[in-house]
């Protein structure tokens, strides 16, 4: 078994302009270490960091890492994926002896970032796909929206309802700028953007720092008394073409299947308590449910009507904001549902504390225009 | 941190960019797909020769079971399986004309092209439409996608 | 200034992970076949050694360099369909220019971790898409604000290592020039070179200055190529071949972005990757118990200043044992016998064909024409990268 | 699992298809131009400002770490072999000693530049050894230049800063 034994974060705001990359990482490490009552270094034996070069704007953005992670002629790496990722491989070193204490970081510094649509423009394809007329690459999420609202039957209000879900589920938590009283007409009245797709249905970009530091059974004990145990991690890839997707988050239901069976959960609808999914678009909060399988394939918009995934519900989903209320953290949205998942079973999540939850799933989809996402199973 | 700037006016910013120029090559599969194209108005599908899978775009391997593709030529007409009218350009600006994408399922292939759709209204856009690509004149193609102006209604 | 020893490893993996298949793709400065085309180019030549189809294939690896070579953001996913990550797990591993070594590390805790038994490693680069040179991309490796303003080429760093690494030791240029002439010309024997012939001392000495010292004869060329390792569990490694080439220990250490606070004559983040790999491996002495090295050579000075970093040399000697032919393939320690890096061709993370892939084919007994006169039972293959930081190794063996 | 291992006598290899830049330019092959703007505006964050709007006024400022008792430029805001806050700014010297350099012939593009450039690693006094910056030399011939070398910085005028590192234009040796 790995375990985690210490969380910190920096953030999560819409812009921050006192603190440079390196900064918002070095004061996340630095709880984080603290956290977990340990000195990065002496105690730690690998560091990971889950960092996409264009996002940060480096040719390769693996050398800025050591410095403020304290991992200086240290085993560092950066796996070029979400912070899901980064815990799998983290638990992957552990469990093969590469490591005994492993420290996972992600951050996103999206506000350095002036042409976002560029920078997601610049992933797609360039043979087939980039250079086809001017819009916003959002369009090809709002393709994948409309697919599947009419294979799932859906309205628009059941899709608006997740915003107001999460949205308001931000307002209790202070890391969330982009909490908001809205209500359903709110969002029914925010512009088509990209039929059928509404301006407040799209997360808009944010800034944080996330880092967890991962250790073997015999250490995590030795450190804590109450550690979160990683009880399964899943990452898979559908494929990369359009042509080829499935347009239903096929790889969150295969990352999920082998985190499951790695937690030896038989039935997730009814063993997991809580959980964070991605939600950058807000279709995307009810294919991901379906997907994870806390839901039936046409049952997930009927139950998110009835308040099932509020916080007061059955099994409350996105209780800190989501993507939608807390913002699109890029390689770090794993990292803020990791960190959530935590908090929650950890008992420390202030005025919006669960009560009575041992297992909670945080999921993350590597974001346009992929097919790739990552699942992690957390529980005490 | 023991010590931060309070004056606000005392915090950097640099401008940058990654500035370069790409050539990219479309490749075996897709060498053989823009020539013919370009020079014969056709249209490349690649067929697995083990599953019988066929690719749309072509490639030169089967993505499953990793096997060589054929060549097989397809009429490059299809059915729009979804659509978007896209309002805003790549710096969220609104766009002067408001673009139509669709995801076109092309006929006689398991594969589809996501492109744009033109002389037709977005109101009269329906899924499993029939349409068909618009290409450019033959002197002005370049052997890329956006030989392909747009699809139209059939 | 102390550094700090790697603490606590304990190396109780679950499974020993083996080597059962290679392949790679001809090295050249520009092909037409896409990164994704020449990944499955690759991979198909891997799975027919090592006698396995994809679909045995559960996880796979992608190591691949700068997303500024290719000019594609996230670049993992676009290779993804031709690099067998299409409905499997699939992650991609960077550390700069040391991913060529890094990626089969990954590979192996994917292996030795017991999540996955039979793991694919796929490296790909396709620098020629850059314009107007693959040395552009490299411009945006520098810090934006305190490098960028001085108009940086990525060569001056090499330069001034180079430059260190000769005043310290007092080593004349010449002996540097002879790594370059004995890759070369070992990459003769190697299909897939791009830039293998004979040349002499003085060809090199007399070649166009880049930054000096560097001169155009003592740089690898920039290339597009793939390459693919299949690894693997012991009770598949069984199935497969009576001779599997085992991973015995690997190591990595990623050392400060500011190189400008550190004396540049000797790489001590290889020196700290190399004793991970050798504690887990069991080596004590890497001179006597190596018996056939590839260290990373993108610079003729790279392969003597890392063959000092991976113990293979004091300091100060490796250009010794060079002159006195130690490091030749029929030598005492052949040292890039597969003509490395500036015989072969240098696509970034795609050098793992010639440094993992090498030293497995030469344990494996089945380096054909380029296999080294002696007998072989350990071999270690090394890669570096980033602003001269990383150090990344990997130790092979026949037996167990 | 299928047959295992074939006896290949030479390792396999794929051949691909090579290009020439003639090949690009004559069309013989089908491909893609792109040309992304693709921007960023960095937050030289708590650290770097200081250290620009020093350079701004014509000092080159470094941080102190009473546990290592390094003096580190350019500076940080944590030590990074200590990992705890640094304590202290320091303004340093505008001298320092060549540690190594390079003669440069190429712009970084890899295109041949009209004159060499003279790039060195500068060792900055008042700051720990090796503790260094990379910056040009100049006002000294190439053949001329010497690790150990004195040198010290040639500002641009106080009206022309604008707190980048570019503020120093370039190096020159120290005379005598």
């Amino acid at each position: 078994m790995v375990a985690i034994v210490g969380v910190g974060y920096s953030g999560f705001n819409s812009t921050t302009p006192d603190l440079s990359w390196k900064e918002i990482m070095y004061e996340a490490a630095l709880r984080a270490y603290t956290d977990a009552g340990i000195n990065p270094r002496r105690d730690v034996d690998s560091f990971v960091t889950c960092a996409e070069d264009i996002y940060e704007g480096f040719a390769i953005f693996d050398e800025f890492v050591p410095d403020q992670l304290g991992a200086v002629v240290k085993p560092t790496c950066t796996v070029c994926a979400d912070f899901l990722y980064g815990v799998a491989t983290a638990y992957m070193q552990i469990k093969s002896g590469l490591a005994d204490i492993a420290v996972v970081e992600s951050h996103s510094k999206a506000s350095d970032i002036q042409t976002f649509g560029n920078v997601v423009k610049f992933a797609m394809d360039p043979i087939w796909l980039r250079n086809i007329g001017n819009a916003h690459p959002y369009y090809l999420a709002a393709l994948e929206m409309f697919q599947y609202m009419a294979q799932r039957c859906l309205s628009e209000e059941d899709v608006a309802r997740v915003v107001v879900k999460n949205k308001n589920n931000a307002l209790l938590n202070p890391s969330a700028p982009y909490a908001a009283n809205v209500t359903i007409d709110d969002v029914m009245a925010s512009p088509k953007l990209f039929d059928p797709m509404k301006k407040m249905e799209i997360a808009p970009l944010a800034d944080g720092c996330v880092v967890f530091v991962l250790a073997s059974d015999e250490v995590a004990r030795e450190l804590t008394d109450s550690p979160v145990w990683v009880k399964g991690v899943g990452w898979w890839s559908e494929t990369y073409g359009y042509d080829t997707a499935s347009f239903s988050a096929m790889y969150t239901y295969k990352a999920a299947k082998m985190a499951y069976r790695m937690a030896g959960i038989e039935n997730p609808a009814k063993e997991v308590d809580f959980a964070e999914v991605d939600d950058r678009f807000a279709f995307k909060e009810l294919q991901h449910l379906e997907t994870l399988q806390l839901a039936g394939k046409f049952e997930v918009a009927r139950l998110m009507a009835e308040g099932y995934f509020d916080k007061d519900g059955s099994l409350p989903v996105n209780v800190s904001g989501g993507n939608l209320g807390v913002g699109n953290l890029l390689e770090c949205t794993g990292g803020q549902k990791a960190l959530e998942v935590v908090l929650q079973l950890r008992g420390e999540a202030g005025r919006r504390q669960l009560s009575d939850v041992e297992i909670g799933v945080a999921q993350a989809w590597r974001y346009l225009p992929t097919h790739s996402g990552a699942v992690a199973v957390f529980g005490v | 941190m023991i010590e931060k700037i309070v004056n606000p006016k005392e915090l950097r910013h640099w401008d940058g960019k990654i500035e370069l120029y790409w050539v990219y090559t479309s490749g075996k599969a897709g060498d053989e797909f823009f020539k013919k194209l370009k020079e014969e108005d056709k249209f490349l599908a690649a067929k697995c020769k083990k599953c019988g899978k066929v690719y749309f775009p072509p490639r030169i391997y089967c993505e499953k079971d990793f096997s060589e593709t054929e060549f097989v030529e397809v009429s490059g007409e299809g059915c729009v399986r979804a659509f978007t009218v896209a309002r805003l350009d790549a710096y969220e600006k609104p766009l002067d004309n408001p673009e139509i994408y669709a995801l076109i399922d092309i006929d006689g292939t398991d594969g589809c092209l996501i492109h744009l759709l033109g002389e037709v209204e977005p109101e009269n856009v329906e899924v499993g439409m029939k349409v068909k690509p618009v290409l450019k004149p033959k002197d002005e193609r370049e052997g890329r996608i956006t030989d392909i102006l747009y699809f139209k209604p059939l | 200034m102390e550094v700090e020893k790697i603490s606590g490893l304990k190396f109780h993996k679950k499974q020993d992970v083996a080597i059962v298949g290679a392949g790679m793709t001809t090295f050249k400065r520009r092909l037409n076949e896409t990164g994704r085309e020449l990944s499955y180019l690759a991979i198909k030549q891997a799975l027919e050694e090592a006698g396995i189809t994809i679909d045995d294939v559960e996880m796979v690896v992608m190591g691949s360099a700068p997303d500024t070579f290719d000019g594609l953001h996230m670049k993992s996913e676009y290779l993804l369909d031709g690099s067998g990550g299409s409905d499997r797990p699939y992650m991609r591993v960077f550390v700069g220019g040391g991913t060529g070594v890094f990626a089969p590390i990954a590979g192996y805790w994917h292996v030795a971790s017991g999540l996955a038994d039979v793991c694919l490693v796929i490296t790909e680069e396709k620098m020629s898409s850059s314009y107007p040179h693959p040395q552009s991309a490299f411009k945006y490796i520098w810090d934006p604000i305190l490098d960028r303003p001085l108009s940086p080429n990525l060569i001056w760093i090499f330069a001034l290592e180079m430059r260190r690494y000769m005043h310290v030791h007092n080593i004349k240029h010449e002996d540097i020039a002879l790594v370059s002439v004995k890759n070369k010309a070992n990459a003769l024997d190697h299909p897939c070179a791009q830039v293998a012939e004979k040349i002499t001392v003085e060809d090199v000495l007399n070649s166009e200055p880049m930054a000096l010292p560097v001169r155009r004869l003592d740089v690898s060329p920039p290339s597009d190529g793939a390459a693919a390792l299949i690894m693997v569990a012991p009770h598949i490694a069984r199935q497969l071949t009576d001779n599997p080439v085992w991973v015995t220990g690997v190591g990595w250490a990623l050392d400060t972005t500011w190189w400008t606070n550190r004396d540049l004559y000797f790489p001590r983040y290889v020196a700290e990757a190399a004793k991970m790999a050798y504690r887990m491996a069991h080596i004590t002495d890497p001179r006597k118990e190596i018996d056939v090295a590839e260290p990373y050579d993108p610079f003729d000075y790279k392969e003597l200043h890392h063959m000092e970093g991976l113990g293979l040399a004091k300091k100060g000697e490796a250009p010794i044992l060079t002159r006195e032919g130690v490091t030749q393939r029929d030598g005492d320690l052949p040292t890039c016998p597969s003509g490395g890096l500036l015989g072969v061709g240098n696509p970034i993370a795609a050098t793992m064909g010639v440094k993992a892939c090498e030293i497995y084919w030469q344990l494996a007994y089945r380096a054909g024409k380029r296999q080294v006169a002696k007998e072989v039972t350990t071999g270690v293959c090394q890669a570096w990268g980033d602003l001269m930081q990383v150090g990344t190794v990997m130790v092979m063996s026949n037996k167990r | 699992m299928a047959v295992g291992k074939k006896d290949i006598e030479c390792p396999p290899y794929a051949e691909g298809t090579p290009l020439s830049d003639e090949d690009i330019k004559e069309g013989k092959v089908t491909y893609v131009e792109d040309h992304p703007d693709i921007r960023y505006s960095w937050t030289a964050g708590q650290a770097i400002s200081k250290f620009l709007n020093g350079l701004k006024e014509g000092k080159i400022l470094g941080v102190k770490c009473n546990k290592c008792g390094r003096v580190m430029v350019p500076p940080r805001m944590f030590c990074e072999l200590c990992y705890k806050p640094i304590d202290g700014w320091v303004e340093l010297k505008d001298t320092g000693t060549v540690e190594t350099f390079s003669i440069s012939y190429i712009d970084p593009d890899a295109k041949p530049l009209p004159e060499p450039v003279i790039v060195a690693v500068i060792s900055i006094d008042g700051a720990s050894p090796h503790m260094g910056i990379m910056h040009i030399l100049d006002e000294v011939k190439p053949e001329d230049v010497y690790i150990g070398m004195k040198v010290k910085a040639v500002w641009k005028g106080e009206e022309e800063r604008e707190g980048a590192i570019t503020d120093i234009k370039y190096w020159k040796p120290v005379e005598g």
